[in-house]
């Protein structure tokens, strides 16, 4: 039981970090609907608290050893017990105050960007929902915690990306994100019922500790990880579930940039190292969710080398940067995984929130829109995107190069190199599409509308917005130097192997290499002058095609849905229900009326049909007795 | 085959045929007509069968009181039967189900009646012994005949006479008549 | 004469019944008094039924509050109540629903007086249904129950009313029709000359082959009422056609006196016929549940959406029953619980929907989200705990019905949890159609929910989400009946 | 020597099945009650055989009780219908279903 909370001052911290978004998100939707200043208060309060105390619980436990853990009850049923509590590690703790910086980055941001808007409470209100659901599921300390609050994650998500419910795209994207994510979490879901029943229970700890292996045969930890390895792919948006992340982007750009770039979507990669002792039992599923990691890297890649919307490359290159993150880990490399993640978080949030202000200000998705208004003119906003697109590309000295250099190193010491030469081929897709955004809005064709001095400082929210894109792009070029800061932290996790920190002198500079070949290429076709701004992807008419269309596996899905689950099945058992199952019983009553019908002709009054009936009952009598 | 097969054969193609012909018929005076006929038949049979006194007693009774009464009401009726359609489709195919089903298990019956094969011998109950038997064993019976031969005809008197008392309900059949 | 304490459960039935009264009383015309007549008498079971909730005493568990009058002792047929881990959920739904059923057709201007009375007869044989131990009492609740809904249907419905009433009706006249034979064979075979359930239910009573006779019976008659695929097209067709109210006791009480009559009847008094047709029920309650969803999925018939998300919810509990396990039995009397509140709070939004844009029709809704955002939001929440998300009530029911039943029959277990994806489709389809979108100018007078309306959905939701953030509430009393019954099983 | 006993069986049974046919199918009250007499008569047939194969008098003192029978039945039958005739002017049984 959680008694004497007081007297433990981590614990304190855990429950303020995760219960306050929560009352602040009760009290929103109860009590202060129609007072949006007011709800944007409490939320930011609540979450600014849960900064504080996610960073006061990372700096206290920084030298943490053994993993704490608080659990209450929370709902015992015969021999199924559900547990409520904390469990603080060193893997929680930084997720925990990424969550919680990113969240209140984003909190302070909305404050610009969504002035004005009718539902700014109800914003607010799911913005806290998930803030909590975010919060509780990284500190849970059971599996079974973790996926309540996995679905609640989904929950929020499905109400910010929906949160201009007047758009229909907006809705259906909401709608596609909740029930694909849920696809994935159905898996997620029986591969805990299996581990729950071999195991008896679903603590953390006790799943990546030694005695699974003898309680659970192989097979059975393969199947067990693949299928929760199914909630990955569904939440981190990986192949073949990764089509729902682009349509998400028709929710407000803050809500992107926290839910679908930065932490939601990050969560697989989080439980993916959260298990990481308990995957890393089975080679054969290792070697599954590698493969899968590589083809959504590169598939994602691809498909951002030809949109035109800023907020899709964006998108898809967060797919594509967890589908690498899923690599290093894969690989074996918890601490590559992670890292990356870490920097990840930093630098894509950036990105999303100056693709706001660009959006905020010039009301247009288009790149191409964007550039000829003068995006460039976005001082800082611009010289942010910059920043963090060559931390996206891996460019030194940004934290994401050291972080990709992580995988990468990882994906060297594998026996096949065939998966480094995949990771590389990333980087330098990678490099081209990040750039290739950028040179659009810096070196526009036409620039007809740049007359408009200052188009975007007079929006009032300006400097609001500002200031936590200055904050993160701090993040951002210092993250990397604290690499062996963080390798050391992550030391003390138990069960986790050590990195090997493999020699090879010369892949930083390949990828170092093939980094700048990407930006020169896109400097080729996008900014030097005469460019035609055309990319050598978008010549080739089918592939250009085949890119934009996602490879064709939302396609497929449509016509799945169409064909299959509308047409065939739900038409079919929709007939059933009416033909058989009904016309069977309507058939028996109407063969009831008419029986009634038969006998009662016997009963019309006629003298004979009483003499007829007579003699049958007669015959009958007579044959009775007869025999 | 006895002489008395032949003639009981002869009888039994006689009654049927006319009996046949009397249900069939549209008319029915001709149907009455047949009956009698058939009615003979029987007496002749039940002369074969060494009843002397009941076949006299059928003749009298039979083909001679109950038909002539029949004929006279249909006579005295006048029914228009010329239109209709002498058995209606409604009527005799519930008839007819019926009849093979009930020819089938009397059929059945017949043949799995384990004394099927005892052959009649020719006998005869004199009426005087006849009549001696009557009245020793079934007095009682006869009697109570006697009293329901009195009741019918106290009843059918009743039935035909007319009421008088109701003038509404005389104005009605007068009408009709 | 045997009563311990104060009778609360018969001052619940008596507070139905002198409420019918003072109904029947009162002239035509004062429909204001009227209703608030109803409102105080509903409110009074509602309180009682609270009390009783959590006056029972959990340490001690098995049967309290238990009063006994013989009846006629020449058949051994006992007025016997008593309250349980097992029924005290049930009347605790039953309150709540009743009380804002009562509320919710607070607008109601038609023959006012006829449907209170009739409403109250209803609720007055569900109260003494879950009350009742005595078998012959059982059977008559039963009945009384079922009676008054034709009426109500046929009288305040909407949509085809004549024939879903009938349809309804001679549905659970044939579920009746099954158990009246069953419980009398029961009755003979026992030999023991009572209806007594608690005396019926002592192990050894019948022998094995008798109950796996009875017990089917008596699950496909109580399963009738239950929806049991494929005994479930009356529920849908009856959903549409009653009125407001009458859909909220129907869909979230009515139902559950099916799933509580296999549960009380049936299992307690067959259990070995319960273990040997279990894998039946564990089949046709999986097949139920993805059915009802996927039918549901190309409804266009907004009420027809609720009453097949019924029919897949309730196959949750059949397979809870099916699995002979405590988990099992927990979660499915939980999901009970959950869905009557649940589908409560769904036909109470829908009423209001109706009553104000009269139609019911997806298609012909649409963007109401921005005309009526609190009353959408009613329905919003409704359709999160359709979907199972957590904490909402009825997510653990189907947890704990999902663990138990994935250990008891793996295959039918998976299918059943696949089916998740289908519901969410489908509930999130609906609310796509109806909520979201422009705002249709058709609508655009109709005023939002007001505070006083809003009441009765705003009790319903948060007992939606006090049970769904602390559902060991309701846990704690389940297991009080279910771990001991479980234990005495042979 | 006559015929064995089932031909007379066989001949009461056609002969009954002729008078029942006339009975349900004839559409006249008065070839109702014709039906029923040569019911009765089938009836008298086969008391008469009987008798005779068993050699013993009470078969065919039933059938003078079924010529009384007949006797009486026929003269009230005849009776009713004429009454009925007077009433409806129809002897036609479909026209007495006012019971119905």
């Amino acid at each position: 039981m959680i008694t004497n909370w007081l007297s433990e001052p981590s614990l304190t911290a855990a429950i303020l970090a995760t219960l306050l978004p929560f009352a602040a998100f009760i009290l929103i939707m109860v009590f202060t609907r129609k007072y949006p200043r007011l709800s944007a208060g409490l939320s930011i309060a609540a979450v600014g608290i849960s900064l504080i105390s996610a960073l006061f619980l990372l700096v206290r436990h920084w030298h943490l050893q053994t993993p704490l853990e608080y659990t209450g009850r929370w709902l015992l049923s015969g021999d199924v017990a559900v547990p409520f509590g904390y469990l603080l590690d060193q893997t929680s703790l930084l997720m925990l105050s990424v969550v919680a910086t990113i969240s209140f980055l984003v909190q302070v941001y909305s404050l610009g960007y969504m002035a004005g808007d009718a539902g700014f409470s109800r914003y607010y209100a799911c913005m806290s929902l998930f803030a909590w659901a975010m919060m509780s599921m990284t500190l849970s300390p059971t599996m079974l915690q973790l996926y309540i609050f996995w679905e609640l994650v989904g929950l929020a998500s499905y109400l910010l990306i929906g949160f201009w419910y007047e758009k229909f795209s907006a809705t259906e994207a909401g709608k596609k994100a909740f029930v694909m994510t849920r696809f994935g979490d159905v898996a997620f879901f029986l591969g805990l019922l299996l581990v729950l029943v071999h195991l008896g229970n679903l603590n953390v700890l006790e799943m990546n500790g030694p005695q699974v292996a003898t309680r659970m045969s192989s097979t059975y930890i393969t199947i067990a990880a693949l299928l929760i390895f199914g909630g990955i792919i569904g939440k981190s948006a990986q192949f073949p579930l990764l089509t729902w992340l682009p349509d998400a982007m028709e929710g407000p750009t803050p809500v992107s940039a926290l839910l679908h770039s930065a932490t939601m979507v990050a969560a697989g990669v989080y439980l993916f190292g959260r298990l990481f002792p308990f995957f890393s039992q089975s080679a054969a599923a290792m070697a599954i969710f590698l493969m899968i990691g590589t083809v959504s890297m590169l598939l994602a890649s691809t498909m951002a080398m030809v949109s035109r919307d800023i907020k899709q490359v964006w998108a898809y290159s967060t797919i594509s940067q967890l589908g690498f993150m899923i690599m290093g880990l894969a690989a074996g490399s918890y601490f590559a995984g992670m890292f990356h993640l870490t920097t990840h978080a930093g630098f894509k949030a950036l990105l999303f929130l100056c693709a706001g202000v660009f959006i905020h200000s010039f009301e247009s998705n288009d790149m191409f829109d964007i550039g000829r208004q003068g995006g460039r003119r976005l001082k800082i906003p611009m010289a942010c995107t910059i920043i963090a697109a060559a931390a996206l590309a891996g460019l030194p000295p940004l934290s994401g190069f050291f972080s990709k250099e992580v995988i990468l190193g990882a994906l060297a010491e594998l026996n096949n190199p065939l998966w480094l030469a995949a990771g590389l081929l990333g980087a330098f897709l990678t490099a081209y599409y990040t750039f290739r955004l950028i040179f659009i809005i810096l070196f526009p064709r036409q620039s007809g509308a740049e007359s408009e001095s200052g188009h975007g400082h007079d929006h009032g929210g300006y400097w609001v917005m500002g200031w936590p894109l200055i904050v993160l792009a701090a993040i951002t070029v210092l993250l990397g130097f604290f690499q062996g800061a963080l390798e050391a932290f992550f030391s003390g996790q138990q069960g986790i192997p050590v990195a090997g920190a493999g020699h090879h002198g010369w892949l930083p500079f390949a990828a170092i290499g093939l980094a700048l070949g990407g930006v020169l290429l896109a400097w080729l076709e996008f900014g030097r002058q005469g460019a035609d701004q055309v990319g050598f992807v978008e010549k080739i008419a089918p592939l250009n095609h085949l890119f934009a269309q996602r490879w064709y596996i939302d396609r497929f899905y449509r016509r799945f849905m169409d064909v299959f689950i509308y047409g065939v099945v739900s038409n079919l058992f929709t007939r059933n229900d009416k033909k058989v199952i009904d016309g069977g019983l309507d058939g028996l009553s109407q063969a009831t009326v008419e029986t009634g019908r038969l006998v009662s002709l016997l009963h019309r009054g006629m003298v004979q049909y009483r003499l007829l009936t007579i003699f049958v009952v007669l015959v009958f009598l007579g044959l009775y007795f007869f025999i | 085959m006895t002489i008395y097969s032949i003639i009981f054969y002869l009888l039994a193609i006689l009654i049927l045929v006319t009996t046949g012909l009397a249900i069939s018929r549209r008319d029915m005076v001709h149907a009455v007509v047949y009956l009698i006929f058939s009615f003979f038949g029987s007496a002749m049979l039940f002369y074969l069968l060494g009843a002397p006194f009941l076949a006299v007693l059928e003749v009298i009774i039979y083909a001679g009181a109950i038909m002539v009464l029949f004929l006279f009401i249909v006579m005295m009726l006048k029914v228009e039967t010329a239109g209709e359609r002498l058995f209606p489709l409604s009527q005799w195919l519930p008839a007819a189900g019926c009849g093979v089903v009930y020819l089938v298990l009397g059929l059945a019956l017949v043949a799995a009646d384990p004394g099927r094969h005892s052959v009649l011998i020719t006998a005869r109950a004199e009426p005087g012994a006849f009549g001696q038997f009557i009245f020793q064993k079934h007095w009682l019976s006869i009697e109570i005949v006697s009293l329901l031969l009195l009741v019918a005809v106290i009843g059918a008197l009743l039935l035909a006479r007319r009421a008088k008392k109701d003038p509404a309900r005389r104005g009605t059949i007068e009408g009709e008549l | 004469m045997e009563f311990t304490g104060f009778p609360f459960l018969t001052a619940i039935l008596l507070a139905c019944v002198a409420g019918l009264f003072v109904i029947l009383v009162i002239p035509e015309q004062r429909q204001a008094q009227i209703k608030w007549v109803s409102a105080v008498f509903s409110g009074i079971t509602l309180i009682l039924s609270v009390y009783l909730f959590f006056a029972y005493d959990k340490s001690q568990g098995g049967l309290q509050f238990v009063e006994k009058i013989p009846w006629v002792e020449s058949i051994g047929i006992t007025y016997l109540n008593a309250a349980d881990g097992f029924n005290l959920p049930m009347l605790l739904l039953t309150g709540i629903v009743f009380f804002t059923g009562v509320l919710t057709m607070w607008e109601l201007d038609h023959r006012v007086k006829e449907f209170f009375a009739l409403y109250f007869l209803l609720v007055t044989g569900v109260f003494g249904l879950f009350m009742s131990m005595d078998l012959f009492f059982i059977f008559v609740w039963y009945d009384v129950s079922l009676f008054p809904m034709y009426l109500l249907i046929a009288i305040w419905g909407s949509t085809r009313k004549e024939y879903g009433a009938m349809k309804l009706t001679l549905y659970l006249l044939a579920g009746s029709a099954l158990i009246l034979p069953a419980i009398i064979y029961l009755y003979v075979q026992a030999g023991l000359n009572t209806f007594d359930l608690t005396l019926l239910m002592r192990p050894g009573t019948f022998s094995p082959f008798e109950q796996k006779f009875a017990f089917i019976f008596l699950f496909i008659g109580f399963g009738i009422l239950a929806a049991v695929w494929p005994f479930h097209t009356w529920s849908p067709v009856g959903h549409v056609a009653a009125p407001t109210p009458v859909s909220m006791v129907h869909a979230g009480v009515l139902m559950k006196i099916g799933a509580f009559g296999v549960l009380r009847v049936g299992i307690f008094l067959c259990p070995e016929g319960w273990q040997y047709w279990a894998p039946l029920m564990a089949v046709l309650a999986a097949i139920g549940i993805v059915y009802g969803a996927f039918v549901g999925l190309s409804q266009t018939d907004l009420k027809y959406c609720i009453g097949y998300s019924s029919v897949s919810h309730m196959g949750i509990v059949g397979l809870g029953l099916a699995t002979v396990s405590v988990d099992g039995l927990n979660g499915a009397v939980f999901q009970m619980f959950a869905h009557g509140i649940m589908t409560a709070l769904f036909f109470s939004a829908i009423g209001y929907i109706y009553d104000r844009t009269h139609t019911k029709k997806i298609d012909e809704l649409g963007g109401l989200s921005r005309i009526m955002p609190v009353a959408s939001t009613y329905f919003i929440v409704a359709a999160l705990a359709g979907i199972g998300v957590p904490c909402l009530a009825s997510f653990w029911g189907e947890l704990m019905v999902f663990i138990a039943a994935f250990k008891t029959y793996p295959l039918w277990g998976t299918l059943a949890v696949c089916a998740l994806v289908v519901s969410a489709l489908f509930m999130l389809r609906v609310v796509q159609r109806t909520f979201y979108g422009p705002k249709n100018e058709k609508y655009a007078h109709i005023p939002d929910v007001s505070f006083g309306q809003g009441l009765p959905r705003m009790i319903l939701l948060a007992v939606l989400v006090i049970f769904g953030l602390f559902p060991a509430l309701m846990f704690d009393m389940i297991e009080t009946a279910s771990i001991p019954f479980m234990n005495g099983l042979p | 020597m006559i015929v064995p006993f089932n031909h007379v069986l066989i001949l009461a049974g056609l002969l009954f099945l002729m008078g029942i046919f006339c009975v349900v199918a004839r559409r006249s009250l008065i070839m109702i009650l014709l039906g029923v007499e040569v019911m009765l008569n089938a009836a008298a047939i086969l008391l008469v055989g009987a008798s005779l194969r068993w050699q013993n008098l009470d078969g065919q003192a039933i059938v003078l009780f079924v010529f009384a029978i007949a006797a009486a039945e026929v003269s009230v039958g005849l009776a009713l219908i004429v009454w009925a005739y007077r009433r409806t002017g129809s002897i036609n049984p479909e026209n007495y279903n006012i019971l119905k």
